[in-house]
């Protein structure tokens, strides 16, 4: 049972993960290799061996593309060379990110719904208001961030909340529209039957419109959790000179700190990775006992 | 068809009554009443009227049309003040006037909900235009200073004094970069989805690492994709390529896991091989999802382009507009550039529902309301 | 105590050593004052803070002051920190360029933002065009590092001396590979970090009053910092929330920061009339659509300098 | 294999049952569905007057509107003219009283909930408390014998389970007005001869009224106090037989065996082939 | 009302039919399902062989493993233990080769197609050019009574209409083994009788090997060679009845009133009986 499992979904992930790790190293060699060349010329070292070559470029101090190695040094070296409460160590950047990214993800899913069931259940919200949540959403987020930083904050909101509302900006659009979709997916006949009951509304909505969009929902949740860190990272740039991810990237931007960048990149794809498979843990969870279907 | 009986109207709009004794502003320091407005008292009347006759009318299009005339006034009662130099932000009787005529708008848009055909988008209209009026109204009402939030008729009137510049910044951001790297992104995306789905050693080794890629943030990886693939478009449609790819793969696999078994059976009776069975059975069960992921990258893919061009581009595209005009505290071009973007990604969106609904019509959503 | 609140025109860094200074050993709550300060960034544009009542007082840049000022949220100079300009152009001489002569057919990284004028006022001096199908020189927005440079994407890119060139430093490249272009000595420098306030703030003598001890506070902190820039800078350091900061960059900019503060005729915090009228004439004559387009009047006012003197 | 038929008894005059109270009044109902190539006409002018205890069964060749006419007293259609009265008021407004238990002809379980759940389903909606709810789901189950398979779901079912279970729950429910639309279809004979008494029984004691779609005639003059026989499109209503006249109300399976019986057989199978054009 | 049965006649040593080929050969088998709560034995210990041109019908009480076997058959479930051998491969190979034809007791219509390319569907992944898919799907529609429907989509249909489309489609794609689950179970009599008809015709023509599933004792007299009648859970051979040796092989509506058909039928009805537990 265990080895079965070890074979089935360890082994391909350890291959796949060993040739992603060969194209990286090939890819850090191709990518760093004009940098090595010109310190060689310019330091007019003519005769160099492959070995000192390749030495060279797994190691420069502002590669192109760092290597693995160098990032899980960086990593290391940030996560265990201070406490975790300290602004040098990765962990309290990611806290702070994955902090303003929950909170904008609960109000972006609390909004998202909302919408979605104000726009199946409300035929006015539906013609007049699902076309403006579309063109919100064209609404490049960068741009207006610095804004709603900046608004929020003469109101009194600073810190978290002016971050966590971009998040819930980004996510609750994935939410709206896969839960429009999911809510008018129930099978017309199950919906007769409810009409036959006389079941009111919000009856009809829990005990079926909800259970038939649910795969919509997780989908969409999934989409927007990843969205809202995404979110968090965007509205932490113009607030530039605080912590989190965003900060770490944009200080590792502007000093040309290429690792700094990838270990904040890697840390906050690991934690989009791990709320994505939250999502899944409580999908798997939720949704039971719809697998077969008629036979 | 539709059993046309009108639903009897609330009686909010009437909150509006209240406006009467309520000063409208300000004037030199002195609160101003009605009877020393005359004009903006007509905008009343007429409002008033227009809630008063609605009972004669005989259809729900003649009663949105009256009603909407006594919104329109009373949207022109701010301007009328500000005309005469008053300053109406203080103004109880102002606002309260305006809250009861919102409030008449949601009955327009109620009235306009059941149009079908081209006057299907009338309702959307007019509920963005009073959202505008709503923009404008406060920005000039309370005086917003423009390098915070311009007023809606200053960004109109940027839009063809800078038209030359805009279409040069639409050319580059949304012909170049947003095109190919949407293309690119969502076909790659729908590939490894239908690669995973066909090699599940493929699917299990790359899907966690292909997940831990795309879920990279687009901030984090525009500077990155700048250094690599320089500054022009091919940067900016990369970024584009790696937004887009995860939520197209997660919503083809979700897609082509929507087959029932005994359709499944069915094909299996058969003895139809993977490729038809993916052709005639599960594409066509996934396409809800498809569409789905498509129109939800068609918005994405523009954030995408503007975002990346924050971090680097040549003297033009609309990125590079806004951040520069920020600065500049041009903030009506920035507006304007906004609108562009919106305008482009409403269209793109609208194609995809418009295609949606011609390619999925036998979904239940579609179906049955 | 009065509350007072400073929005920054950048993260924190030795740029602003002088602040978190005045902060850190006392000098505003000596002077009574109850001072916030409000790190800024990329997107942060602290006019807009200041004309929504987010700040008091921002330290900016005088072409963005006076573009602002335009727009209608009338902003005035109350001290000058920065008496010269730190901002320069930084080529590879691998690019083969010695002299501004040598531009010609190459690509040049240039900052937007409102530090584009005095570069296109000074291409237009060298005749250069920057725009149109076939343009003398090739204009690239360049984003907040040295990357551009480093990989030859560009022939020139914007630094500053107490900042971008470094990063080159430290990035391998050596001095003599380097070819500077001051704007200081090309005669196109703008006036750089000052400290703004509204028209409205100055009318009431309470607020001068603040601003004054404000100003001298600052003034104080700048000089400390300058004669004790080790401790400058771990003051600095502590302020930084990223954690991103490093000392060795830090102490290189403090030393560079301290050299522009010099020369106020007056003391620290002087505007000197000639230095405005010229930032004016500079940001008048540039290019096709100059970032303003009518003399400023009142865009600077010594009463808060004088009243400081005078405490 | 049949004894040829015996004739008809003459009609016997029935005293009028004891003030009877019509519960479904179709009057000229017409119902045309607007498809994209061109419209189907389902139903034609159709009147019916159903009292309350009656057991009335649609009968007719596939696709000539008995679903479509449940579905319209049920309010789940609107008809194109006509009107139909219920308890004397609209389909709606019963429909909003909870008056209808409808099986549909697909069993319309919902994936998601176990076989027991499903049962307890329009419960749950009518608020019922879950200790009672749970009691009423296990008895119709183990009326239409199911019972044990209460905590399965419904695709682990076999076809003519999942139709049991929609019977169960419809049955649970007790509505006034019961609308079954081919319940037993996918049932083997003798599970249907069970769920057929059951079904009587349950109708005598609880004095519903039933409207029940089938395709065996011998069911419907088992299980009908009166039987309508359809036409295919447009819908008409080809005849109305009257079982009562000649049958008891209470019936055993036995009386298949008598000329009766046999009799009205004969003259549902003689409507149901003048609606038919098949010739072999 | 039927007549008491004749005796059986004594079982004639018929003639070994020339080289009877097996197509399926099916040897112990035995399928558990697994469930959450406790396994649910399917089929037990099931072994039959069918011959080419066989028609077998199974019948059975519902959920006793008809459709459970019909789907071992096809390869749509794996046995737990046996074996079953179709025209001498495993049933893989078989269903590779395109040799089932499956009508399922839920009609399985894509709704995203209309009626005509439903009926299409198969021939088009056979790789058939268009016209002649076409007509062959105009000509089954018409024979199951749906001509004129073909531009409609599946929900624009009745259920007994939704069942005739599937059976068009099973029919069309000409099959060497013909599996039909409840085929007929939502007609009405007449078009039950006519569809019966076309079918043994069709058989008969085509030389097809059918294995049919059916609640009706009638119908599976009426059309089988063969009737294999089940006991509920665990499923088992409870009987296996040979038409042939009493019926004709060419078979008319007629013969329904034979003393051999009503003594099959009651054979058919006696082992029903005996695997069914209920007492009234
Ligand atoms: N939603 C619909 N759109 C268009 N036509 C429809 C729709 N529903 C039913 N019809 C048509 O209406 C007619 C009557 O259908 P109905 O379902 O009432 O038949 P039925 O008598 O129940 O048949 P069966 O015994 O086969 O279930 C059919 O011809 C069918 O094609
Ligand atoms: N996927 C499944 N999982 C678990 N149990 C199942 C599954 N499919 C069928 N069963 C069980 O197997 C038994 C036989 O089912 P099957 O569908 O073969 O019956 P059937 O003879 O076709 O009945 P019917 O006449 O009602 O269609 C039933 O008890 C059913 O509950
Ligand atoms: C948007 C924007 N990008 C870059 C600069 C350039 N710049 C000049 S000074 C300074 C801070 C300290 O070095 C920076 C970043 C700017 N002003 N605005
Ligand atoms: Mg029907
Ligand atoms: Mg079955």
């Amino acid at each position: 049972m265990m080895t079965e499992r070890l074979r089935t979904h360890l082994l391909p992930v350890a291959v796949m993960a060993l040739a992603v790790l060969a194209l990286w190293y090939a890819g850090a060699l191709w990518l760093n290799a004009p940098q090595v060349l010109d310190g060689f010329a310019r330091a007019h070292t003519d005769h160099w061996t492959l070995s000192e070559f390749a030495r060279q470029a797994f190691s420069q101090k502002r590669p192109i593309l760092p290597t693995p190695d160098q990032i899980a040094s960086e990593m290391v070296q940030s996560l265990t060379g201070y406490p975790v409460t300290h602004v040098r160590n990765l962990l309290f950047h990611t806290a702070v990110t994955a902090g303003s990214a929950l909170t904008g993800f609960g109000m972006g899913v609390v909004l998202g719904i909302l919408l979605a069931i104000g726009i199946v259940q409300v035929k006015t919200l539906e013609s007049s208001l699902l076309p403006w949540v579309i063109t919100s959403q064209t609404i490049p987020v960068l741009a207006i961030a610095p804004m709603v930083v900046v608004i929020l904050g003469n109101i009194g909101f600073s810190g978290l909340l002016p971050k966590a509302v971009i998040s819930m900006y980004l996510c609750f659009f994935p939410i709206t529209i896969g839960m429009v979709k999911g809510l008018r997916s129930a099978d017309p006949l199950s919906l007769d039957l409810m009409r036959t009951y006389s079941a009111n509304g919000q009856q009809t909505f829990w005990l079926l419109r909800l259970p038939s969009a649910l795969p919509y929902l997780f989908t969409s949740l999934k989409i927007a959790v990843a969205a809202s860190v995404v979110g968090a990272i965007v509205a932490e740039l113009p607030t530039g000179g605080q912590a989190g991810l965003g900060a770490r990237l944009l200080s590792g931007s502007y000093y040309g700190q290429t690792v700094q960048i990838w270990s904040a990149l890697v840390m906050s794809a690991l934690l989009s990775v791990s709320l994505v498979w939250l999502i899944g843990l409580m999908e798997r969870f939720v949704v039971t006992g719809k697998r077969g279907g008629t036979r | 068809m539709s059993k046309t009986t009108r639903s009897e109207m609330a009686p909010w709009p009437l909150v509006m009554l209240i406006a009467a004794p309520l000063p409208l502003g300000l004037l030199d320091g002195a609160a101003i009443y009605w009877p020393q407005a005359p004009a903006v008292a007509l905008c009343y009347a007429v409002s008033l009227l227009c809630l008063l006759l609605r009972g004669l009318t005989r259809t729900p299009r003649t009663e949105a049309a009256l009603l909407f005339l006594g919104v329109a006034s009373a949207c022109l009662s701010p301007f009328l003040l500000l005309a005469d130099g008053v300053d109406p932000s203080s103004g109880a009787g102002t606002w309260m006037y305006l809250f009861g005529a919102s409030l008449l708008l949601w009955r327009v848009l109620a009235l306009l909900a059941e149009e079908t055909g081209l006057l299907r988008w009338l309702g959307p209209t007019l509920f963005g235009l009073g959202l505008l009026m709503g923009w404008e109204i406060i920005t000039r009402g309370f005086a917003v200073p423009s390098v915070l939030l311009p007023p809606p008729s200053s960004i109109l009137a940027a839009i063809p004094t800078h038209g030359g510049e805009l279409w040069d910044d639409f050319c580059q951001t949304v012909l170049k970069s947003v095109v190919r790297g949407y293309l690119i992104g969502c076909g790659a995306g729908f590939v490894v989805a239908v690669l995973a789905d066909r090699l599940p050693f493929l699917a299990r080794g790359l899907l966690p690492l292909g997940n831990l890629a795309s879920a990279i943030p687009v901030v984090g990886i525009a500077p990155v994709m700048v250094m690599w693939f320089g500054f022009d478009w091919q940067s900016k449609a990369a970024v584009i390529v790696i937004m887009t790819f995860f939520p197209m793969l997660i919503n083809t696999l979700a897609g082509l896991a929507t087959a029932e078994k005994i359709q499944l059976d069915l094909m299996r009776s058969y003895g139809a091989g993977y490729g038809k069975t993916l052709w005639l059975l599960r594409l066509p069960c996934a396409l809800p999802f498809l569409f789905n992921g498509l129109k939800i990258n068609s918005t994405l893919a523009l954030i995408g382009a503007i975002v990346a061009e924050f971090f680097g581009t040549p003297v033009v595209g609309m990125g590079f507009r806004i951040s520069t005009e920020v600065a500049r505290m041009n903030l009506d071009v920035v507006w304007a550039t906004i609108t562009v973007a919106a305008v482009t990604g409403s269209a793109l969106y609208g194609g995809l529902a418009l295609a949606e609904r011609r390619l999925t019509a036998w979904h239940p959503s579609f179906r049955k309301r | 105590a009065d509350k007072l609140t400073l929005q920054l025109k950048w993260v924190t860094q030795a740029q602003f050593a002088g602040y978190y200074v005045a902060q850190d050993k006392g000098f505003y709550k000596d002077a009574g004052l109850d001072v916030t300060i409000k790190a800024g960034g990329p997107d942060i544009n602290p006019t807009q803070v200041i004309a929504a009542g987010g700040a008091d007082v921002i330290v900016d840049w005088m072409p963005s002051a006076l573009a602002t000022r335009e727009k209608g949220v009338p902003l005035v100079n109350i001290g000058q920190i920065f008496q010269k300009s730190g901002m320069m152009l930084t080529c590879r001489k691998d690019a083969g360029i010695s002299s501004p002569t040598d531009f010609k057919g190459h690509t040049l990284g240039v900052w937007f933002a409102g530090n584009e004028y005095p570069f296109l006022s000074w291409m237009a001096r060298l005749k250069y065009s920057t725009s149109g199908s076939n343009p003398d020189v090739t204009v690239l927005k360049q984003g907040f590092n040295v990357d551009p440079l480093l990989q030859k994407q560009a022939a020139c890119i914007s630094t500053m001396t107490y900042n971008e060139y470094w990063q080159l430093i430290e990035a391998g490249m050596k001095p003599e590979e380097l070819q500077v272009f001051k704007y200081q000595e090309q005669g196109v420098a703008t006036l750089e970090d000052g400290l703004y306030t509204t028209e409205k703030a100055l009318a009431d003598p309470k607020t001068v009053e603040k601003l004054a001890k404000f100003l001298k506070a600052t003034a104080k902190g700048w000089e400390y910092a300058a004669q004790h820039q080790a401790e400058a800078v771990d003051i600095v350091l502590a302020n930084d929330s990223t954690g991103a900061q490093t000392k060795e960059h830090q102490t290189t900019m403090m030393g560079e920061v301290a050299k522009l503060i010099e020369g106020g005729k007056e003391g620290i915090g002087y505007l000197s009339p000639e230095d405005f009228d010229r930032t004016v004439s500079i940001l008048m004559s540039g290019g096709s659509s100059p970032v303003i387009s009518k003399m400023p009047t009142n865009a600077y006012s010594h009463t808060v300098f004088d009243a400081a003197s005078k405490l | 294999m049949q004894a040829p038929l015996p004739p008809v008894p003459p009609p016997q005059t029935v005293p009028p049952a004891a003030i009877a109270r019509t519960i479904v009044d179709a009057r000229n109902v017409t119902l045309t569905y607007q498809t994209a190539d061109k419209p189907v006409y389902a139903l034609s002018d159709v009147s019916l007057k159903i009292n309350k205890g009656d057991f009335i069964s649609l009968i007719g060749p596939s696709g000539c509107g008995k679903t479509t006419l449940m579905r319209t007293i049920a309010d789940l259609e609107q008809p194109t003219s006509g009107e139909i009265i219920v308890n004397g008021m609209t389909p709606e407004a019963a429909r909003l009283k909870r008056a209808y238990g409808y099986v549909f002809q697909a069993p319309a379980l919902y994936p998601w909930r176990s076989v027991e759940r499903n049962v307890t389903l329009p419960l749950e909606i009518m608020g019922m408390p879950a200790a009672e709810r749970q009691q009423r789901a296990r008895d119709h189950l183990e009326m239409v014998g199911l019972a044990g398979f209460e905590k399965k779901f419904p695709w682990q079912l076999s076809g003519g389970m999942q139709q049991r279970v929609s019977i169960a729950r419809a049955l649970a429910f007790e509505p006034d007005l019961l609308l079954m639309d081919e319940p037993f279809g996918a049932l083997d004979e003798i599970t249907r001869d069970h769920l057929n008494l059951q079904l009587t029984r349950l109708w005598l004691q609880t004095q519903k009224t039933c409207i029940f779609v089938t395709h065996s005639i011998a069911e419907a003059v088992f299980l009908s106090t009166r039987i309508v026989v359809m036409s295919p499109r447009p819908g008409k209503i080809l005849d109305v037989i009257d079982c009562e006249q000649h049958l008891p109300r209470e019936r055993t399976l036995d009386i298949r065996e008598t000329p009766e019986f046999a009799h009205i057989a004969q003259r549902v199978r003689e409507g149901l082939m003048e609606g038919h054009s098949y010739d072999d």
